[in-house]
């Protein structure tokens, strides 16, 4: 019931429709604007923001503005960037992931991802469809949520088929996608016939899994479209469930100072197939 | 309608140029000049470094473009905008500098450019044997299969004469083709000119050495600064007459050397070898020595080891054996700058290449290597320019540089100029050991004859000289002792007065010393 | 340079203006092509650019972040003016800037029981020796064994990257991060250790005059925006290292090497060891840029995997100032700053008007291709100067100096 | 352990990974040999793989894709040589504005033209009859059960020594690049010949785009080659200019990478990042060694003037 829309900037590092980290957000964003009407919600997405500076010179300027109701560092990268601008303006509420820190402030609000779970529920069934016994994951760089969702996977797939084997390969890289392809045409070689992977750089790894007849077990965002008949299960974040809760938080004047998780349970992780 | 040659190529009657102008940037290097050669003739074109022949040739070859006059051939206008034009009309050149692509064989930089018999392919072979065929019938023996870095100066311009019969050059123009050979290899391809006129070629001669003019050509043809002095029948022609026209005033062509004290060695090889660019073997063992007050004159074709052979001298090349000694200190695998603090100077013989740095003014180009030293440098590393430019300025009085001040860019400079800026720096430090590469190469009569009386002085003042020349006149002027060089080895030290220039000759050929002795 | 009459010094000043005319024209022609693109995407390129310039220095703040991004890039550029000038094509700034970066903030985080000043010039020493090696090493390798230097240092990029995570993910980790899945990067450095905030105040005439003029900001200026003092440490090495280039023995020496290795070397010139230290010089000012952009800006080091999350490709950008400045150290000053404007107004643009990132890539790409295109025009003004240069041929000369005898035949 | 490290599955991936290396590797190999260094392969890449894609992904046509791939190589090479050769700007730098340019301007048309990441059908393995079953040594899998590509690239190999040594044109490219001023004054246009074999370089680094986005990985998404063509260009260099030393280059390049893959996906220990520096690593040491005997064309990055020696 208010005349003026809710205003969001959202910052991210990869594209808007990378099917992985960014375009969960932006999905996200969608819905909510769906739901609360184009007339009351509004947002700027700036995306392909690697560079934490560049993002630091976004966040300031909108700061600086007055004209968010809530400012948005969707990258864990950007903490440190968040950190030293968020007390500079205090009536500004601020959220940044996938983290759980608010750096004590009360204009910060944290949200994460138990990425874990998905993963363990995407290792077990993974371990179980597998019949060769071999799967093979392909992640980016051996960090955060990607770090997360592997440790997951493995544990999960250990404790639907203790004898799995698992091959794992951090390629190094959020972008090296033809390294990526290589390494699940490596686990294909090994006898892999299921493969997962976290990160925007898997997109050709799916296209092996699609062209071999393995499984592919997704992450983030719903890979089903490009991964056809190999797609499996995907574990989507719905970042709306946070969103909400911190629209809401603002609405009541609280600008920060609480963290979120998405998880199973309170339906932020959905595991799609 | 004109007669082909035995090359099968169409001849070239007459060619003339009329009123040919060519200006550069600051320079008009050719002022409407007339010139002409016909079938069967040789005309020589004669003149002072920059008097304009080279640019005049190479609007001829389609390298320039003239900025005024025209071009007839056998009676028509022709316009030549490029070497393939020059080509298509039976006009081919052999350059001052050779134009080979030294990784190429023989047969391949023959081959360059033209089309093949066999389409797509190369066809080699075929070429070889037409190589084989031509040089059977000019008598210039080449390999077709040999890569061009591989052989001697003189055969690299049989490959060049080659490739212009083999293109069917009618016209041929020479430039500076003696500067590079032996004595003997001159009287060799003078046979082969005249058997190519003899045969309805038209020849045009550029050369510094008058006696080579006056032997060889029909006309000469005198450029000074860009203009047409004259042209005049060789008949009746002399040295001195050539050399005034070219110069526009008279001109001393031998010089006063008189006795100095000669003081003890001061610069000792002793059984020297080291590696070319190549990495072949360079030098061979090679001993020699200098004293103060004394010219050595380095005789030989270019390419016989005396640019390793001053390099090796001045630290700039390691040595695969051997010891040198300067002032009885052995500075044998010294670096160049202990070897320049034991008094050693060198003019290097490429002097826009290893003299001066062109975009450094002329001040900075002369404290090149004592930048670091009292009084051009201030609390150790900051540089007095005061104190350089009090020195250039000095420099370029004594030594009448010829330079609007001492802060412009060098290359700004013409060559002679440069030259004389190299010498005021070599000379400043007063060295013990002045080493001279070509210390005249490029340099017009007057810069010269200056050129050489400051060696006189410096050897009256004591420095031991290794004046290092393919000039033979230059080296028979100037040296006490006169050292001839082949393929890395000495053939033999003769005294500098009264030289025979046919031994010399047979000994830049790489007879050595006792052979020729036999012979005579 | 150093022997000019003030008559020959305004010349010099006005072709310098001259000189700089390609490169601007280089620049408009980049973002007229830009704006063909800008076109096919519906967006109003008026609007755009107008907007990028609002981005740039419209604002206190814009003009303050436009600083911020321009100091990196200067270190960088700096340093490129040494390598360029003595010969040799650095293009490893980015890896040099992490190197530099790695090892200042490893001091700053050691050090930490010393006053704040010594730990910042600890810190500053230890990026820039740290990026002196390692650019020393594409040095040595192209002195002693002829290796290119611009793949060598293309490939040290790479290394210095998995080196920063490595090292991120191990030993400089953070001790609170260590177990967490959190992105890697170090512990923050103490407060003393950071480089303080910049800010002038405003004499009142001037103030006044701002205001005027629609200013809204406070007399004391940039107060409260990110620009550091590491503005201030990147003029002073401009200035530095523009003396040691032009009135020093060892930037004569390098320049010489650069201009004709062969002459150095014949005059008794050292050349490997110029091209070490040209590479030397240029990787330590990268590794100042690094070093600085953690204790001014970022107070840790985090790696995101890319070089690019850390260097903001200063390690490029930084190249082509240089050039923009014409090689020069304190040509690179504006440049720089240019530069900066042009990219932190281009973020701008893509907040305003929902340009892609990508199409800032590709414009920084196109800025680049006609900067050095248009270098030729440069270079062919410069000739047509010398040519013009009185006097200058031999011959002009000759007849002032020695008239010739008439000619006799 | 050795032995699944040295498994034939790992060779057969050094072939893969070693195409797209190959193809741009022998293109820009012509380039240099005439004098031209073009250091912005990787975004002529780009914009090949992008342009391949999206001609593949509307037309389903495998061979218009190709096309789009070498014209759009073509054209990139024919900018290239008009900065490098006409207005002979300094070639190390006008490289990188390329590359940004291909890299952002690949970006942009696929953000605008696809959307989101899509896979297309390909190129798909040919088993070369016959060939393709030998046991002995895994031969069979190694080197004969790969998509048409991965072939047309090796075969390049020969093909383009060929074209080097055998050809009057060959014969140009070897001379504009070690002695301009020579093939000018013999009526070559070095010129023309460096466009030509600049375009060449182009055309050959758009099919290496193509060969990563319609055959070996069959997609595409922003940056794909992550820096490829930079690799693809110091192996010009480690394979002293010669199609056999760049096969040579490459292969060792992509094994060590290969083995790299399987190093970690059998779960030997080592750090991953100094298993993915671990090829860079190589390449310097293999320039080090390479650079020894250098046989570089004498003009490279040089610009060509007529009458200045
Ligand atoms: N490309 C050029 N640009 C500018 N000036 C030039 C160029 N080539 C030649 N010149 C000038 O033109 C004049 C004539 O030079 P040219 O080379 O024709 O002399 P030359 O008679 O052949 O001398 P040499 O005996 O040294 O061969 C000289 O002043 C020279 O500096
Ligand atoms: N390639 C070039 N570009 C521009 N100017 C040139 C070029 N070559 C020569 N010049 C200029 O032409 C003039 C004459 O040069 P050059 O060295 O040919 O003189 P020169 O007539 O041979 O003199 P000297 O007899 O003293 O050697 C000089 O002023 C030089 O700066
Ligand atoms: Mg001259
Ligand atoms: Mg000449």
């Amino acid at each position: 019931a208010q005349d003026e829309p809710f205003r969001v900037a959202v910052v991210s590092p990869s594209a808007i429709n990378d099917l992985a980290f960014s375009q969960s957000m932006y999905d996200a964003l969608l819905t909510i604007q769906a739901e609360m009407g184009e007339a009351n919600f509004v947002f700027d997405f700036q995306e392909g923001t690697f560079v934490v500076d560049d993002a630091a010179v976004a966040l300031r300027d909108w700061a600086s503005s007055g004209n968010y109701d809530l400012i948005i560092a969707h990258g864990s990268q950007y903490g440190s960037v968040l950190e030293q601008l968020a007390p500079e303006f205090p009536e500004v509420s601020f959220a940044w992931g996938t983290d759980v820190n608010t750096f004590g402030l009360d204009n910060v609000f944290a949200y994460t991802a138990a990425a874990d779970q998905g993963g363990f529920v995407n290792g077990a069934l993974a371990a179980l469809s597998s019949e060769s016994g071999i799967i093979g994951v392909v992640g980016p760089v051996e960090v955060g949520d990607a770090k997360a969702y592997v440790d997951g996977f493995i544990a999960g797939a250990k404790a639907a088929k203790p004898d799995i084997e698992i091959q794992v390969n951090y390629i190094g890289s959020f972008s090296d996608v033809p390294l990526a392809t290589e390494a699940a045409n490596t686990f294909i070689a090994n006898g892999a016939d299921v493969l997962t992977g976290s990160a925007q750089m898997v997109v050709g790894a799916i296209a092996v899994a699609q062209e071999n007849g393995a499984k592919w077990f997704g992450t983030q965002s719903s890979q089903s479209e490009l991964a056809g008949d190999a797609g499996v299960l995907f574990q989507v974040y719905h970042w709306e469930v946070v969103l909400r809760d911190i629209i809401a938080s603002i609405g009541e004047g609280k600008l920060g100072g609480e963290s979120y998780i998405l998880t199973l349970e309170n339906g932020g992780l959905v595991m799609e197939t | 309608m004109s007669a082909t040659l035995p090359t099968g190529h169409r001849r070239i009657d007459q060619l003339e140029m009329r009123g040919i102008v060519k200006r550069f940037p600051g320079v008009l290097a050719v002022d409407h000049v007339d010139f002409d050669v016909c079938s069967g003739e040789i005309h020589a074109l004669l003149g002072e470094n920059g008097a304009g022949k080279s640019t005049l040739m190479k609007m001829l070859y389609g390298l320039y473009q003239q900025d005024e006059g025209v071009v007839r051939l056998n009676n028509a206008e022709v316009r030549i905008r490029s070497p393939h034009d020059a080509i298509q009309n039976g006009v081919g050149m052999i350059h001052q500098h050779f134009m080979l692509v030294p990784s190429l064989t023989v047969a391949e930089n023959i081959a360059l450019g033209m089309k093949s018999s066999r389409g797509w392919r190369l066809d080699l072979d075929l070429v070889s044997k037409r190589i084989r065929e031509l040089s059977e019938r000019y008598n210039l023996k080449v390999e077709p299969d040999i890569p061009t870095w591989q052989l001697a100066v003189g055969e690299q311009q049989r490959v060049e004469i080659l490739r212009a019969l083999y293109r069917g050059a009618a016209l041929l123009i020479l430039d500076e083709p003696t500067a590079v050979l032996t004595p003997q290899e001159v009287d060799d391809l003078f046979v082969i000119l005249k058997k190519m006129t003899a045969d309805g070629h038209a020849l045009i001669f550029i050369s510094h050495k008058l006696h080579e003019v006056l032997a060889i050509s029909q006309r000469v043809t005198v450029l000074r600064d860009g203009r047409r002095v004259d042209t005049i029948p060789t008949e009746g022609a002399t040295r001195l007459k050539l050399a005034e026209m070219m110069v526009g005033r008279p001109v001393v062509l031998e010089y006063e050397r008189p006795e100095v004290t000669v003081y003890s060695d001061r610069l000792q090889v002793r059984n020297v070898s080291a590696l070319n660019d190549r990495g072949e073997v360079g030098l061979r063992e090679l001993s020699l020595s200098v004293a103060g007050g004394e010219i050595v004159g380095v005789a030989g074709v270019s390419g016989n080891g005396q640019h390793e052979m001053a390099q090796v001298i001045a630290g700039l090349r390691p040595l695969t054996g051997g010891k040198i000694e300067i002032n009885g200190q052995d500075v044998t695998g010294r670096s160049p700058s202990v070897v320049r603090k034991m008094g050693v100077a060198y003019i290097p013989e490429e002097r826009m290449i290893d003299g001066v740095v062109k975009d450094f003014t002329v001040a900075e180009n002369l404290v090149l290597h004592d930048h670091g030293r009292k009084p051009f440098v201030s609390q150790r590393i900051f540089m007095n320019f005061k104190a350089i430019r009090d020195a250039c300025q000095e420099a370029i009085r004594a030594y009448e540089i010829k330079t609007p001040g001492p802060d412009v860019p060098i290359k700004n400079l013409s060559g002679g100029n440069i030259q004389k800026l190299v010498l005021a720096r070599e000379l400043a430090r007063q060295p013990q050991l002045l080493i001279a590469a070509q210390p005249t190469r490029g340099v017009d009569i007057g810069a010269t004859e200056y050129i050489h009386r400051q060696l006189l002085k410096e050897r009256a003042r004591g420095t031991a000289i290794l004046l290092i020349s393919e000039d033979l006149d230059e080296i028979r002027a100037l040296s006490d002792r006169i050292v001839v060089m082949y393929e890395g080895q000495i053939m033999g030290i003769v005294p500098g007065k009264d030289v025979n220039i046919r031994q010399l000759g047979a000994m830049m050929a790489g007879t050595p010393l006792d052979k020729v002795a036999e012979m005579s | 340079m150093f022997f000019s009459s003030p008559n020959q010094t305004i010349r010099k000043a006005f072709n310098r203006i001259f000189d700089t005319t390609p490169l601007l024209i280089s620049l408009v022609a980049a973002l007229v092509v830009a704006s063909v693109l800008l076109i096919a995407m519906s967006t109003d390129p008026l609007q755009a650019y107008r907007s990028m310039l609002n981005g740039a220095v419209g604002t206190e703040n814009a003009f303050a972040e436009t600083l911020v991004k321009a100091i990196p890039i200067l270190f960088v550029a700096v340093g490129i003016c040494v390598a360029f000038r003595g010969g040799v094509i650095n293009i490893g700034g980015e890896g040099q800037m992490i190197a530099g970066a790695l090892a200042g903030v490893s001091v700053a985080l050691i050090a930490t029981s010393l006053p704040g000043p010594l730990i910042i010039l600890f810190s500053l020493t230890a990026g820039f020796v740290a990026g002196a090696l390692y650019a020393g090493i594409a040095g040595f390798l192209k002195a002693y064994f002829n290796v290119n230097e611009i793949l060598s240092t293309i490939m040290l990029n790479q290394i210095a990257v998995q080196s920063m995570n490595y090292l991120l993910n191990g030993v400089l980790l953070d001790p609170t991060e260590a177990g967490t899945n959190h992105i890697p990067k170090t512990a923050k450095i103490l407060a003393e250790a950071q480089l303080p905030r910049f800010s002038i105040t405003l004499p009142d005439a001037i103030y006044g005059a701002l205001q005027g003029l629609g200013f809204a900001g406070t007399p004391e200026l940039f107060a409260r925006t990110r620009l550091h003092y590491g503005m201030i440490i990147a003029i002073l090495l401009a200035v530095i290292i523009y003396m040691l280039l032009w009135r020093t023995t060892i930037g004569y020496r390098i320049r010489a090497v650069g201009e004709n290795e062969n002459a150095s070397r014949y005059a008794g010139i050292h050349v490997p060891r110029q091209i070490i230290l040209a590479m030397f010089i240029a990787g330590g000012c990268a590794g100042l840029a690094g070093v600085v952009q953690v204790l001014g800006l970022q107070y840790r080091l985090q790696t995101d995997g890319s070089a690019t999350g850390f260097t903001a490709n200063a390690g490029f950008n930084g190249i082509v100032a240089a050039l923009f400045g014409g090689l020069n150290p304190l040509g690179a000053i504006p440049a720089s700053a240019v530069f900066g404007g042009l990219l932190v107004g281009a973020q701008k643009m893509q907040r305003d008007m929902g340009v892609p990132a990508a199409l800032i890539t590709a414009v920084n790409g196109l800025i680049v291709i006609f900067t050095v295109s248009s270098q030729m025009f440069a270079r062919r003004r410069a000739r047509r100067r010398a040519a013009n240069e009185p006097p200058r041929s031999e011959r002009v000369l000759d007849a002032a100096v020695n008239t010739p005898m008439e000619q006799q035949t | 352990m050795i032995e699944q490290l040295l498994a034939p599955s790992v060779f057969a991936a050094a072939m893969r990974l070693a195409t797209p290396y190959l193809f741009a590797s022998l293109g820009e190999m012509f380039g240099q040999r005439s004098g031209v260094l073009n250091l912005g392969v990787d975004g002529t890449m780009l914009m090949g793989a992008f342009f391949g894609f999206y001609t593949v992904m509307i037309t389903e046509s495998l061979l218009l894709g190709v096309l789009a791939a070498l014209i759009t190589g073509l054209i990139m090479g024919l900018v290239t040589a008009f900065i490098s050769v006409t207005l002979k700007a300094e070639q190390g730098i006008s490289g990188i504005g390329i590359y940004l340019f291909g890299l952002g301007m690949s970006e942009l048309l696929y953000q605008r033209l696809i959307g989101t990441p899509k896979s297309v059908s390909g190129f798909s393995n040919i088993y070369i009859p016959g060939l393709s079953d030998i046991e002995f040594l895994g031969i069979g899998e190694i080197f004969f059960r790969h998509n048409l590509l991965v072939y047309v690239a090796f075969a390049l190999v020969p093909v383009s020594a060929f074209i080097l040594n055998r050809t009057p044109f060959g014969l140009m490219i070897r001379a504009a690049g070690q002695n301009p001023q020579a093939a000018d004054a013999m009526g070559v246009n070095v010129t023309r010949v460096r466009y030509i074999t600049v375009m060449i370089g182009g055309m050959m680094a758009g099919l290496a785009g193509a060969s990563l986005s319609i055959a070996l990985l069959k997609v595409f998404q922003q940056n794909l080659t992550s820096g490829l063509g930079f690799i693809a260009v110091a192996l010009v260099y480690f394979g002293r200019w010669r199609p056999l030393g760049i096969l040579i280059g490459a292969m060792l390049f992509s094994v060590v990478q290969a083995i790299q893959l399987q190093i970690s996906a059998i779960g030997i220990d080592i750090p991953s990042e100094f298993a993915v520096m671990l090829p860079y690593v190589i390449t310097i040491i293999a320039l080090v060694f390479a650079s020894k005997r250098m046989e570089k064309p004498t003009a490279l990055t040089k610009p060509f003037e007529r009458g200045e020696s």
